[in-house]
């Protein structure tokens, strides 16, 4: 994470970074020149015309017309120069080019996942350098927004639509992505990484991390943990976050908000991934989402099943 | 001239005598009230959520509270104190003084205007506080607000009950000033403060009935699921953002434009001189009046709208900074060769123009497509419209407070108490926002609870958000101040003259130190302009041949 | 005659009224052929007439202050802003490849309410 | 005018002034009516530019004779709304009284015909929004058949519409019962109409909203 960042801006790590950072800059040093100009202006006559008597009755002064003229124009061509200057470069963000390597991203209640085209889950999106990355992204619950702080680019993810984002990284690194439209609880915990390789690293990454059946049960469940996005509310060392921890849960007796309690075997267990809306264990809130029943076949639940118990 | 005993304060007596009133002057005091104790708890919500992000991870709030309270917080400051603020206060006090009116157009609107506003804020509060955990942000964007919890209904009703207020306020201005200026006062005559209300009061007008009708079907998504909204059902949650901001951006000019009205008359009575590019500014209020219905897509360049629309409203966008620039060019002219007196009001008055031109050049920057992509829903962003409503919209009312406080009590506030606290609050407000403008730009996203994730990256994060924190800190006891030694002033503050700034505008020239109930005995006739004082010998006496 | 206030001739009432009921029969027969695209500016047309003679004469506008002319005038000019600006979102969405206009599985009475990655 | 006359407020000059303030003030309030349905609107626009087939195919299930009866019936009530302002400026009150009954019974007829359009589509399952399962068959169209995606938008758009429009033809009969009392009670003179003259105002405007719904909903 060596990263060398000006005082403003973060460092430009994809090819429209550069010239978004230029194109910041004009106006950043125009706006210091005018503000800079107005408030001399407002101090200087404040002080050189302040009150010398209370019974002070100055001549009138009627504006000239040229000087009216001058901040009308002037301001007028700055602010065309800027919109053309950004409307191009935004057509430049928008367009992906056409051999972009392609990456479905999913967004969820609070975590990512990103599915490439042969199959591979990951919870970070791990993409080649120096070749154009497009994202088709699409929300499972509420619009979230993908948002690279390095590469300068930011895309609200609706769900039941796809919506487009694409860069190309210069650099290796990981960086970080956030979450930026408001979308619950967790929002602000709602982090990934963009994790940059070479080109046969990246085939190598590709290849490992093949879903092969040849795993147990439990390592299935492991990979599905992350995967599936559990790891953003339920952690594995006992702290409580948005959900319990893993920690110890198997066999232990829940009691819940309904002042009901039962000892979480299997089919307890089970139920609360199907169903997490039927007992909230007590103090905690009811925000698991309700779609794994859908999104996850039974063995899929029974590999995660079997990797809680080993917790 | 009304004498010493009779005026509008003391004409009648006890609680009933004022919640029954159809005086303007009493219905502005009433909101005065009203949006103070709303400002205060809108304060302390914020003081909570600058605490939370004092430092790093958990200190005070738990994710949900925090999302509660920046909730309640946007909610509280946008509907129920700065878009009712200045129109409510000052508008209804000053605007039929200023005009030679004895009073609004409709009294009795004018009382059920504020009996709305407190039906709705009243049900915005109860509904937070009884009802159940909104955390939807002062946005309520759907899907999030459409699954949330039945509190949001609360919420939307009371925004909904608030906005009729608006809109009735606005309709009232408007009348007023086409039917019931004084003779003599014609358009080219009136106070820049009224053509500003009059401005506000289209946009409230024309603006405010689409806010209705987005809350009435928020409700009926929520209850009947009518799926126009919520995209589980087939609806587009981009069109809710549409309706939103089709209103929420005029709002932000009904924020705006009053407080620029204030700074035309605080330079024209403080320099003591011609406001400069008078007909420019009142047709900039206006113009902006107008444009501020055509760039709401500028709050949408990445929420997934077309390209076209986002380029389209990019361009109109900067439109509306020509005329904004153009007032604030005229108000430092109006400077030119005029005697500066540099009095609380006037202090507000120049901390405005410093503030303002920071919120409005930062305008320029999240206006350009490219650099909003960046910029979108990051503190950049936050700090922007703190600048313009905070640093633009507060200040200006605060500094109009300063100004019509003898008008409005008949005392005058201490002089040294104004400036110590105006200083203790540039400090604070700048050390607050400017330091978010780093965070932003660094890509520290809004409503986040937390951001030590960014600390590996940023370390400077933390030293910035506590830099936030304590500015946040200054500010509010710099609030504090003004409030003390205002409600000070009520009692032991001096009688003030019937025109202590040596103004030019009829409710300086033509009433007593405090008006009477009717305002004037016999109605003024207008001779002259707003701000000729080389002809206001009524004020100065017979001008010397110097 | 009240301080200036118009009164308007029964005559002009009467055909006033007998034009809108005529219009409703024009709209109602035009409605029935399908002319594909143009029905919808067609309705409107007949429409925007019946309400325009509705405004002038029976709201009175015609012998009124320019004033509240100017107001209608607004409203409506802000209702079509309001139109235009929305529908040049809604209508070219996806134009740029950034948001795609199909809405993946539109079918609501789908059992499940999030959508399966393809 | 004698200084007695009630009708003058203090704060108004002349009579001509508060009138024209009046009429004023009632055409700002007409124009955040048009904007209130203009949202409205504008949901139907952007709905049917994306699914023109649905809309089309789906209006057929509401009955246009019906709207075309309620259009007439409005215009009617508009007509004899113009007629008691015309009356009363004469000073004619008792056709007045007349003319705003014939309005309340327009008025009345048009809820009734509403009523009977609603608990049609509700006895066949049609509801706004989720509730939308509609089953039976109806003078020959079968209502299963319109189960299609985007259906319930349509209907949602249409019972918000009429919903909304019934609801201010509701406020409308109130006011004119309340006017009719007060004509009958002589209130009202050449000099000094003013409620009569903004009531009518009000519900031409309803009239008018009436105007643009029938045609895009239950014709195209």
């Amino acid at each position: 994470m060596n990263q060398q960042n000006s005082i403003w801006l973060p460092e430009a790590a994809s090819t429209i970074a550069g010239d978004v950072d230029t194109l910041f800059y004009f106006i950043l040093v125009t706006s210091v020149i005018f503000f800079v100009g107005v408030v001399s202006t407002m101090v200087f006559f404040a002080w050189r015309f302040r009150r010398r008597s209370p019974d002070d009755r100055p001549k009138p002064v009627y504006e000239n017309k040229l000087v009216e003229a001058s901040w009308i124009v002037i301001p007028s061509i700055l602010v065309a120069v800027v919109f053309v200057w950004g409307f191009r470069l935004f057509l430049e963000i928008g367009i992906a080019p056409p051999n972009s390597y392609e990456v479905n991203v999913t967004a969820r209640k609070w975590s990512w996942s990103f599915t490439y085209p042969n199959g591979v889950i990951s919870t970070d999106l791990h993409v080649p350098v120096n070749r154009p990355v497009k994202l088709r992204m699409s929300s499972e619950d509420v619009i979230h927004s993908f948002f690279v702080p390095s590469f300068r680019i930011k895309a609200d993810v609706l769900q039941g639509r796809y919506s487009y984002v694409w860069f190309e990284a210069t650099r290796q690194d990981t960086f970080l992505i956030a979450c930026t439209e408001y979308c619950g609880t967790s929002h602000s915990n709602m982090y990934a990484r963009v994790v940059t390789h070479s080109q046969d690293d990246f085939e190598n990454w590709l290849v490992e991390n093949l879903p092969d059946d040849s795993l147990t049960p439990a390592q299935r469940g492991e990979l599905l943990y992350t995967q599936q996005g559990c790891i953003g509310c339920h952690s594995l060392d006992g702290t409580a976050a948005a959900g319990p921890s893993f920690l110890g849960l198997a066999g232990s007796t829940r009691n819940f908000t309904d002042g009901t309690s039962a000892v979480a075997d299997d089919n307890y267990l089970r139920t609360s991934i199907v169903n997490p809306a039927l007992q909230i264990v007590e103090g905690y809130l009811n925000v698991m989402p309700g779609q794994y029943a859908v999104t996850m076949s039974s063995e899929e639940i029974d590999a995660l099943v079997a990797f809680i118990n080993e917790q | 001239m009304s004498d010493e005993s009779h005026n509008y304060l003391n004409a009648r007596k006890g609680l009933w005598s004022w919640l029954s009133t159809t005086d303007h002057k009493r219905i502005g005091i009433m909101y005065a009230i009203a949006c103070g104790a709303f400002f205060l708890l809108g304060g302390i919500l914020a003081t909570f959520v600058r605490t939370e992000l004092g430092e790093p991870g958990e200190t005070i709030l738990g994710q949900d509270q925090y999302n509660q309270v920046f909730t309640l917080h946007g909610v509280v400051m946008v509907f129920l104190v700065i878009i009712p603020a200045i129109p409510g206060i000052l508008g209804n006090f000053v605007l039929p003084l200023q005009i030679g009116a004895k009073d609004v157009a409709f009294p009795r609107l004018n009382l059920a205007s504020w009996y709305l506003f407190m039906a709705g804020a009243i049900m915005a509060v109860c509904g937070w506080l009884f009802v159940g955990k909104v955390d939807t942000g002062w946005t309520f964007y759907t899907p999030y607000s459409s699954g949330a919890s039945n509190a949001v209904l609360w919420l939307t009703s009371a925004v909904f009950i608030a906005g009729f207020a608006s809109i009735f306020t606005g309709l009232n201005f408007i009348v007023t000033v086409h039917k019931m200026r004084a003779p003599g006062m014609t358009w080219n005559r009136l106070p820049l403060f009224t053509w500003a209300i009059y401005a506000t009061g289209i946009v409230q007008v024309l603006a405010t009935p689409v806010i209705g009708i987005t809350m009435v079907l928020l409700f009926l998504e929520k209850l009947l699921q009518i799926g126009i909204f919520d995209p589980a059902l087939g609806g587009d949650p981009v069109l809710f953002q549409h309706f939103f901001w089709f209103y929420s951006h005029p709002a932000v000019y009904i924020m705006i434009l009053p407080a620029m009205g204030i700074i035309s008359d605080l330079m024209g009575t403080f320099s003591r001189q011609h406001v400069s590019g008078y007909t420019f500014i009142a047709l900039s209020s206006v113009a902006i009046a107008f444009l501020g219905f055509l760039v709401w897509g500028h709050h949408m360049f990445v929420a997934g709208q077309s390209a076209l629309s986002s380029i389209i409203f990019s361009m109109l966008t900067f439109l509306i900074g020509i005329p904004t620039g153009i007032k604030v060019f005229n108000w430092v002219a109006t400077m030119y060769k005029g005697s500066v007196w540099l009095r609380t009001p006037m202090i507000y008055a120049l901390m405005f123009l410093f503030l303002f031109t920071i919120g409005g050049l930062t305008g320029i920057m999240v206006g350009v497509l490219a650099v909003d992509v960046h910029l979108h829903d990051t503190y950049f962003v936050v700090a922007h419209f703190h600048y313009v409503m905070m640093g633009g919209a507060l200040i200006g009312l605060i500094g109009g407070l300063h100004y019509w406080w003898p008008k409005m009590t008949g005392r005058m506030y201490n002089e040294t108490a104004g400036v110590i606290a105006a200083i203790l609050v540039f400090i604070g407000f700048n050390l607050t926002f400017f330091t978010q403008f780093f965070l932003g730009t660094k890509g520290m996203p809004r409503r986040y609870h937390d951001y030590s994730e960014f600390l590996e990256i940023y370390p400077e994060f933390a030293v910035l958000n506590l830099a936030s924190t304590i500015g946040s800190y200054i500010l509010g006891v710099g609030l504090v101040m003004i409030l003390v030694y205002a409600l000070y002033s009520l009692f032991r503050g001096p009688k003030a003259t019937a025109n202590p700034w040596g103004a030019c505008t009829l409710e300086w020239t033509h009433t007593g130190p405090i008006p009477d109930e009717h305002n004037f005995h016999d109605t003024p006739l207008v001779t002259r302009g707003p701000y000729d004082y080389h002809l206001a010998d009524d004020v100065f006496g017979k001008k010397t041949e110097s | 005659m009240a301080h200036g206030h118009h009164i308007i001739p029964l005559r002009t009432l009467s055909m006033v009224f007998g034009a809108l009921l005529f219009l409703t029969v024009i709209t109602v027969i035009t409605a029935q052929i399908d002319l594909g695209l143009l029905n919808i500016p067609l309705a409107l047309a007949i429409a925007g007439s019946k309400a325009i003679l509705v405004v002038f004469v029976f709201m009175a506008l015609k012998y009124d202050n320019r004033v509240n002319l100017l107001t209608v005038v607004l409203g409506v000019v802000f209702v079509v802003v309001f139109l235009v600006l929305t529908l040049a979102d809604t209508e070219f969405r996806g134009s740029l490849g950034i948001t795609e206009p199909a809405i993946i599985e539109a079918s609501p009475e789908s059992s499940d309410t999030g959508s399966r990655m393809p | 005018m004698s200084s007695a006359d009630t009708t003058l407020k203090h704060y108004f000059v002349s009579h001509e002034q508060q009138f024209d303030a009046a009429k004023l003030g009632m055409w700002l309030f007409l124009v955040t009516e048009i904007l209130l349905f203009a949202g409205m609107f504008v949901a139907y626009a952007v709905y049917r530019s994306w699914h023109p087939e649905v809309f089309l195919q789906v209006s057929e299930l509401l009955d246009w004779r019906l709207g075309a009866l309620n259009t007439v019936v409005l215009l009617a009530s508009s007509f004899t709304v113009a007629l008691s302002i015309h009356f009363v400026q004469k000073g004619e009150n008792d056709k007045v009284v007349v003319l705003l009954i014939m309005t309340l019974v327009c008025a009345a007829i048009f809820m009734v015909v509403k009523y009977f359009e609603y608990s049609g589509k509700f006895s066949h399952g049609v509801f706004p929004g989720a509730g939308f399962e509609p089953h039976g068959i109806v003078d020959g169209k079968d209502y299963s058949k319109y189960d299609i995606p985007f259906a319930p938008q349509f209907f949602s758009i249409y019972f918000v519409m009429t919903g909304i429009h019934g609801v201010h033809v509701l406020v409308g009969m109130g006011l004119f019962g309340w006017l009719t009392t007060r004509v009958a009670r002589g209130h009202f003179s050449p000099q000094y109409y003013t409620p009569v003259e903004l009531t009518g105002l009000y519900w031409h405007l309803v009239d008018i909203i009436w105007i643009f719904l029938f045609p895009l909903l239950y014709l195209i």
